[in-house]
């Protein structure tokens, strides 16, 4: 194990490294600023899961498992179904992760996946109720991390979609009709930028966050509308850097949303 | 949670909310400083239905000692709902939504605090929501804000929350209860109100581009008039120079 | 940080000023011995809570919420509404107090105030019953401590009373007739002493606590019956001390009685 | 539970209880050390229908450090009941009862232990209740005195449990469990004998002046008749002198 | 307290001592290595549960109480009642056992006794049906362990079987019928085995569970059917090993099942 | 659960199973090493129906402090299943049989590491069921295996998992999903196929002397089989010596 003061100095050069890099418009594996690393998707992977995808973002890997299953709705929304999505950062995935309960970290970027999700209806909820106000799809969203190098909100936002499109309701297993392919309204895509020095690049990789001052993740769907952003670390960004990562957000979420779509609609014909 | 279905009209014909204000208008806002005796810090504010107390604690010896960094003071706001806030009685302790919002809390409350002034320290500051009324999130950090100003912990800027968002297809400042549960779209911001700083962002919803800078530049205006309250506070207890500590 | 040495001998120091006060009859504060702190009640103070009190005993500040809810009675006792009550030692209101799961002295408060409550038939609990058997109101007495500086037992058990005395069963809010007035019978008050050497004081504030040897809560009613005691820490009483102290209980809880009562009427009318 | 309410007449035409006792009457004891070879000191007493054993370890190394003190042993008891203990099976684990009956139980222990003669250490004292039948927490202190007796512990005097309360309005002593759960208070205590002094005092119902003191005075008195059976039961392993230990 | 060395220093002569032993023939307390410690059997001694034991087997003392109460199946075995079993290392028991939730090794411990029990048929899980797929009785086998000196896999499961063969169904309680014995249709009966050097025996005590390389608990019932094995520790066996101890545990387990019948007739009868 | 009651006949008139197999034939199984880039070694198996993914970390500082061994690594394995990896959604977190695999895989896997020469260090391996199709134990300790090789953690020899048992009266090997849930017996094993020594050893169910040793034998067979996969998925990435390292 390296010493504290050891990481300690990696780190500073590191640092100097990146940043000098960035003045050049360049970054340390030599992509452009709004450059995503390559995306891999493979689609119904676990078939013991009612949807599911692994996804690679360069080469962080996050396996997205989806089950759908009755259960009773909520007293205040008896006509809609139910979706929940969990993170577990196993610690299988990194050094850093540890095995307990989850993180902060976990819960942080569980419920950033889920409002991108969730506020944007992505599923339609309503078509996912078996009986009103007594027995409704619940759809559990589950995601494993399990190899992590950097921008987790991305790939697992990446990963939860392309599941969600991938699933099909179990109706038949549960004496509740045919089987039918889960609703889908919308196709969010979460963008995450990392403020490095001045700069803003999207999609940022392990070395970057670890240098990172701030962090935002903006989810904007296929209508150009936004759904969700979060802003982390302790840095801070001007009003001018927030609204040109907005559009950044849309124009790079609208090549990654192909790729999600291209990967499905392949697989389904 | 946005997006509750309705039948409530959130604005009337004369474009006025539930509760009478206008589209960019604030609730009532009041604050006090050095309620918590016991403290090194704290402060109390009352926000439309909301009420609020907070407490800081340090700089003060981080423990247990692998959270300590060598650098710089951690800084650990804990979010926290009292039982009886909310409508229906909440169980004590924290759930997921108490844990993301103490993480962006002590995020944005670092970004404004001198950190590298007080190494291998925990600044720790306790944000106790006793009635909810929407805005929890803005509304503390506000207080907290007050609240480390109070225990004299060197800032660049007070910070101050507020929020924005979309109701009935209005873009309106500040929702309460009922427009955050059947509104659209909430923008929760804080700002750092001498530089423009945003120190805290969060969105959820369905905004357009333009319907999402107008709520943010809503809530950015409305930042300056808490700002000159939270000035006025700190002025009314510790005199004129608050502005330059 | 003062080092664990330095306080330990300020502790010395503080105990001896505070012995040899109490050998001249008076205490740190000027206070008699069976002189209480201050009392400030201010009821109705959260306005989503069915009832709450923010008591203030001298410096020490507690806010009571109590929700109302439906709910399954016990099996075993069908006819009768069903009270908890709970103490949140928030890390907010000292720096003693940690976050986490309640410490064993927010349990042994929790559970003293509400023997208090129960044993001394405060609630008229058959009076809280919707449907027997089926559907019982739920009393929840949550205490919020806002700021410590001694005898949480007294202050808790005050606000308690306050809060509940200002209490409304919220029947209309859940569609079983009209709200009324939570049906309170007895106005138990406890009354907290702290032994000091051979001196026994009432209502120790945090200076005399921290030296006490031992204490003593005896909650008392208006009838001057006993409906709950409890002693504390490492030293002993006597018999004769016991007796002594039951006295003083009711006679100084007739007073606070009176602020608890007097303070809920000048609400009323 | 007190004051559950029933049908049942506790007290007969002849002032009998409903086991035959006369109101200050004990319920049958035994006891017996050094039933545990692998702790330091050890007992076993069952007491009416209660069956409750303790062990004791120490005094040994106090583990996590910022426990320890620096003038003194900390005593942990810790009172547990078996699953099967009671009527209806109970989950393992501690509850928020058992929490505070530790805790007092703790505090009267140290009170008779000559803990500033073991700084830094902690005195263990497990409280393991295998069956219960009303006043198991003075019975456990009795136990755990025995235990500390027989494991060496110095202490100023054994230590002695012993409850008295009211039903059908007449104040008796030592409950049993129809009369814990359908009485009208219960008063347990313990004492230390050879000077009366009281280190552990609880109480709920309803009792007027006179029927808590008569009902204390009656629970002192038979404190005395137990104490005899600790020192009897400690003779009968130890010979002659264990009053002087 | 000795220091870690100087326990260091004492194991190690424990260790030579006793292989030297093994090598003669013999162990540590004068047994044969086939030989298990007295065992003493007190059933119904916990007169509130449905069925008890206290067991001891040489030092060691397991008290096991049986409670049974109506609850509802699982809903894949809708004819079947249920059985769970749980171990309390408590920490009255040994120094080494420590207060908190079951540790990893009483979770084994509990699991290899249910496996023991459950697998081998031991209850008659189809009588103990109130109404099929609505209401069943559900065994709770508690262990209580109350002096550890060695081999708890034998004692708990010697101590389960004659608690179950002890326990009654509390039907009448519950106002289900007259009370009947608990259906009992195998008497499965572990036997320990530890490797120590090159030598293996049965029923180890502390010292030798101390230094054993491996341990093996083989299961057996009256009909020399083997129901459940479970190996550990960080040293192997070869396969020989285990043949042989298969064999021992068949002819061990007949003693030993002998002693518990035995019991529970003499109780019985 | 062994033993469920069902009318599913597992072994048809030819004596085959249900998806075909002999009785003494494995299911098909597909290993990879170095899956895992951020890990110091990992490996995946396809084992059946089953998909497990392990990772080694180590050896490296064991933390806390009070779990290193003076004189050895500790070997800690964690067995986990994905929520979405069984039919009905599982809980996430540990429940008590991971907890027991856990502990018995970690046994097995200490066997063949030359902990010794790694003192006061911790070797964690990780192992996640991603989707369970019965076997997953043998399988999880068969995949850990290929991790620690892929790490160039030094062992006396690979260790290869594999299971056997009854269904419908007749042993067979590497039991599926439907013969887990309706068979008869299981006996998962775990080899150090050089030595022939046996690491792992569980069984539960319902078998005779000879048809425990069949089993265990036709499990020691195959055994042998899936050691030569383990050899040549290393040797495919690290060329020919794998056997000697």
């Amino acid at each position: 194990m390296s010493s504290k003061f050891t990481e300690g100095v990696v780190a500073e050069s590191k640092r100097s490294y990146i940043h000098k890099l960035a003045s050049e418009g360049t970054r340390i594996d030599g992509r452009d600023f709004d450059e995503v690393r390559p995306i891999k998707i493979k689609t119904g992977f676990i078939q013991r899961a009612d949807g599911s995808a692994l996804v690679e973002l360069g080469d962080t890997k996050v396996l997205v498992g989806v089950k759908i299953e009755p259960g009773e709705p909520f007293p205040d929304t008896p006509d809609m179904g139910i979706m929940t999505t969990n993170v577990e950062l196993v610690p299988l995935a990194s050094p850093t992760f540890e095995p307990g309960p989850p993180s902060e970290e976990a819960i942080e970027l569980a419920r950033v996946v889920d409002r991108g999700i969730r506020e944007s209806h992505t599923i339609d909820m309503e078509k996912l109720v078996i009986e009103e106000g007594e027995k409704v799809w619940v759809v559990f969203i589950d995601m494993h991390v399990l190899d992590y190098h950097g921008n987790l909100f991305d790939a697992c936002g990446i990963a939860a979609l392309a599941a969600l499109n991938n699933a099909t309701v179990p109706a038949e297993r549960f004496g509740f009709g045919d089987d039918f392919k889960l609703p889908i309204m919308h196709y969010p895509v979460p963008v995450t930028f990392a403020k490095i020095g001045e700069w803003i690049v999207a999609d940022p990789n392990l070395d970057e966050e670890s240098i990172a001052s701030a962090r935002l993740t903006v989810t904007t769907n296929e209508e150009e509308k936004v759904n969700a952003m979060q802003k982390g670390l302790f840095g801070t960004f001007t009003y001018e850097e927030v609204k040109k990562s907005i559009n950044r957000s849309m124009s790079i979420g609208k090549q990654v949303r192909k790729i999600i779509l291209g990967d499905e609609n392949g697989k389904e014909n | 949670m946005m997006g509750m279905k309705s039948d409530i009209r959130l604005i009337d014909d004369n474009g006025l909310r539930i509760d009478g204000r206008l589209p960019n208008q604030l609730r009532p806002i009041k604050m006090e400083v050095g309620v918590v005796k016991r403290a090194d810090g704290s402060a109390y504010i009352e926000w439309g239905g909301n009420k609020i107390i907070a407490a800081v604690y340090g700089p003060r010896e981080a423990y247990p000692k692998h959270v300590q960094e060598s650098d710089r003071a951690i800084v650990r706001a804990r979010y926290n709902m009292a039982a009886f806030s909310v409508d229906e009685r909440k169980r004590p302790g924290p759930d997921r939504r108490s844990v993301e919002l103490s993480k962006v809390i002590s995020e944005a409350l670092t970004s404004a605090i001198f950190v590298e002034k007080f190494p291998r320290t925990a600044i720790d500051v306790y944000i106790e929501v006793l009635q909810a009324d929407a805005g929890t999130r803005v509304a503390g950090i506000t207080v907290a804000s007050l609240a480390l100003a109070d225990a004299g912990i060197p800032m660049r800027d007070l910070i101050v929350g507020c929020a924005a968002g979309k109701v009935d297809d209005v873009v309106v400042l500040d929702l309460n209860k009922e427009e955050d549960n059947f509104g659209q779209a909430d923008v929760p911001m804080a700002i750092l109100p001498r530089t423009g700083e945003i120190a805290l962002l969060q969105m959820d919803g369905d905004l357009t581009y333009d319907e999402l800078t107008n709520a943010m530049e809503m809530a950015m205006d409305a930042a300056k008039k808490i700002y000159n309250m939270e000035i006025e506070t700190l002025k009314a207890k510790y005199g004129g120079d608050v502005n330059e500590q």
